[in-house]
């Protein structure tokens, strides 16, 4: 018996809520929205954990600007403190180098993170998905007990297409979806939030292409000037979704 | 000193089985570990004496260090753990994610990353023995 | 043993070029690179195969515009002919359901389309990837011999660090990579070409960011009218590398 | 009938290990088939007879069936493959690639997707018998 297994719940106990950044597709905003969300939950004055999940390709510390990552060692991981976020990412283990995983030893990799990182008691866990369904998206339902899901698309039917096919497992599987936020929108139309209600989930809102973001990244200062931060920081509030009831 | 979590999950789930089966009194544990996580024995065996309560106040902990071997997915040769050909940063990167050896480890005969860990990964929980 | 190992480079054998679109990253434009890069390909005389390996979110089929695709059945699977490309994706299987494939189960997969499909004699098999490393990526690396790459980037920092990683695997495995494409290029300057090069990698040229080109998706006309269509054809035929030497 | 690519692979497969074992002739070929993918047994015996040649001319073909045995991840629960329950269109999808079940078949208890094919998957070459 994998003895790991027994003591995930004890280790995410003390989280609030788990929150994982989803989508069917890559490229949609995904790490964008997770470190951007969790910089917003920060200033709110929750307590919060950012844990990037795409073991092959993790893009949130280069977001967050944050190149050497030190998680300290004190009865198992106690997480980086990133700008106030208890931040867990691989590359704190991988470094710069390249990571490549087949599944079954990403999952190993997931479990071991789960096992040994100590979170401590927060508001909030903001999970960065990978792309696509993989072993972490199977991982996190079965490991997770509390897990919601927020999905991102664009506004183009490739991305559309693999979020209708990740929205169907998660409701077969009666797994929370707090909603869907189309990210990137370039014109004033879109049938995304028709094909939403269609689907039977929640539509957030709309997040414009923002030309110039790239100038951003690293620099969560100019990060939280941005279009995107603000309007991401309205779909929250507005929605009514992101607050702890039991406080 | 990550161990202690490591400990911690075995005292969980030997307390998990050990209800399960209705035992009233844990005799012995046995736990195997891999090599390539590098567990530091003391501490693991104090945090183990420190943690056992209950049912496992008795237990005796009898642990198995596996040596860890590897077999590449291109070209099947296979090789062992050598921890002194890695720098001190990665292996202790891998101590803490077994899987960041990827990042660090070549199969020696043709350069592939695709290699299967065999043996050697890991903590698992080999048997249980107690009075019902 | 598994004596489907043995039949793949048999079932290979007839084609002369077997070209990865791979990246990083997601949402760069593989799917749509190799969709296109197939059918100018097609245009141009060439006897072409399309393989989408992005087996949990399939892009290919969508852009092309084929609805039901019908591999037929003569001493294995013969791909079907989709505006003359031979065409192969895994929702000819799946159909419109989601598939949640765990590693080890997408490497099966791959392994029995590999072990099963009769390209027969054909110039080019274009492979539309998976976004990141997994093991799609390992298994081409494993089972193609002749498996050459053209990589795909965005000018983001993002796309970049994670087709840095993936050209750092490549070069120590010395497979031959065509070069780094830069697609969605929105202003006139970018640091790509110089980084490509500092890789030690060939720079092919840029794509610009089009506004409209999801009103193509689904038509193969329109798709090849598009700038988009237009300045792949330029790359494609300036670099000199899409041809056939001994044909 | 794809039945004839599978029954290339085995015999492409059996004669490189034949040779590689240096053998002169092979007398007996074991193999075990999975359930799963539904093969056609004669077709596939069929295939089998007009493409063996030289090493394998005087070779007979054991083959065995195996059932198809699923396992779920999240639940633990253990469950058969029954072909009745499903479609003929997705019945046909998982003869011609078997992990097309994941798109049709879910766990008969917790509704997971996400269970192991535990035996009967695939075609497998068991063992080669010869003279050398
Ligand atoms: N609203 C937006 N406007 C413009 N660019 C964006 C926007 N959201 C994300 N991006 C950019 O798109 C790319 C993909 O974003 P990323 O967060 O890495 O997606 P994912 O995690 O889904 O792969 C990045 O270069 C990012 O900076
Ligand atoms: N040059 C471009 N200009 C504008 N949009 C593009 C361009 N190239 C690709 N896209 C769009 O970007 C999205 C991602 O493209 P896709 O080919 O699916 O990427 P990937 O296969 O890398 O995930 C799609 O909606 C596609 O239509
Ligand atoms: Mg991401
Ligand atoms: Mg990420
Ligand atoms: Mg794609
Ligand atoms: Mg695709
Ligand atoms: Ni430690
Ligand atoms: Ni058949
Ligand atoms: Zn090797
Ligand atoms: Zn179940």
């Amino acid at each position: 018996m994998d003895p790991r297994l027994s003591i995930i719940d004890e280790r995410l106990k003390g989280i609030k809520r788990i929150i994982a950044i989803s989508s069917g597709k890559g490229g949609v905003g995904k790490s964008l929205i997770a470190s951007t969300l969790a910089l917003l939950l920060v200033r709110k004055g929750f307590r919060v954990g950012l844990l990037d999940l795409d073991f092959t390709s993790p893009s949130t510390h280069v977001i967050l600007g944050v190149m050497n990552i030190y998680p300290k060692e004190d009865k198992g991981i106690i997480p980086a403190d990133v700008y106030g976020i208890r931040y867990m990412s691989i590359v704190a283990y991988s470094r710069d180098e390249t990571l490549p995983l087949r599944g079954a030893d990403l999952s190993n990799a997931l479990i071991e993170l789960f096992a040994v990182t100590r979170w401590g008691d927060i508001d909030f866990l903001v999970i960065d998905m990978p792309p696509g369904i993989s072993d972490a998206t199977l991982d996190v339902l079965r490991l997770v007990k509390k897990i919601e899901f927020l999905i991102v698309t664009t506004s183009s039917v490739l991305a559309f297409e693999t979020v209708k096919k990740l929205a169907k497992l998660l409701v077969e599987l009666k797994i929370p979806i707090l909603g869907v936020i189309e990210n990137m929108r370039l014109g004033e139309e879109s049938a995304i939030s028709r094909l939403t209600a269609n689907l039977g989930l929640r539509f957030l809102g709309t997040i414009p292409f923002e030309v110039d973001i790239e100038n951003a990244l690293g620099n969560i200062d100019a990060l939280l000037r941005t279009g995107f931060a603000k309007r991401l920081d309205e779909i929250i509030s507005g929605c009514g979704l992101f607050k702890i009831l039991k406080s | 000193m990550h161990e202690w979590a490591l400990a911690e999950a075995v005292i969980s789930s030997a307390t998990q089985i050990a209800e399960k089966e209705g035992l009233k009194a844990v005799k012995e544990v046995k736990i195997r570990i891999g090599e390539l996580q590098q567990v530091e024995l003391d501490i693991f065996e104090f945090a183990l004496s420190q943690l056992k309560t209950g049912i496992l106040q008795e237990a005796r902990f009898v642990i198995e260090t596996v040596r860890a071997r590897f077999r590449c997915r291109v070209c099947s040769y296979e090789w062992f753990f050598e921890r002194n050909r890695l720098t001190g940063d990665s292996a202790e990167a891998i101590h803490f994610i077994p899987e960041a050896i990827y990042a660090f480890i070549k199969c020696p005969r043709c350069n592939s990353p695709d290699f299967e860990v065999q043996e050697g990964r890991g903590i698992w929980l080999e048997s249980i023995i107690g009075v019902r």
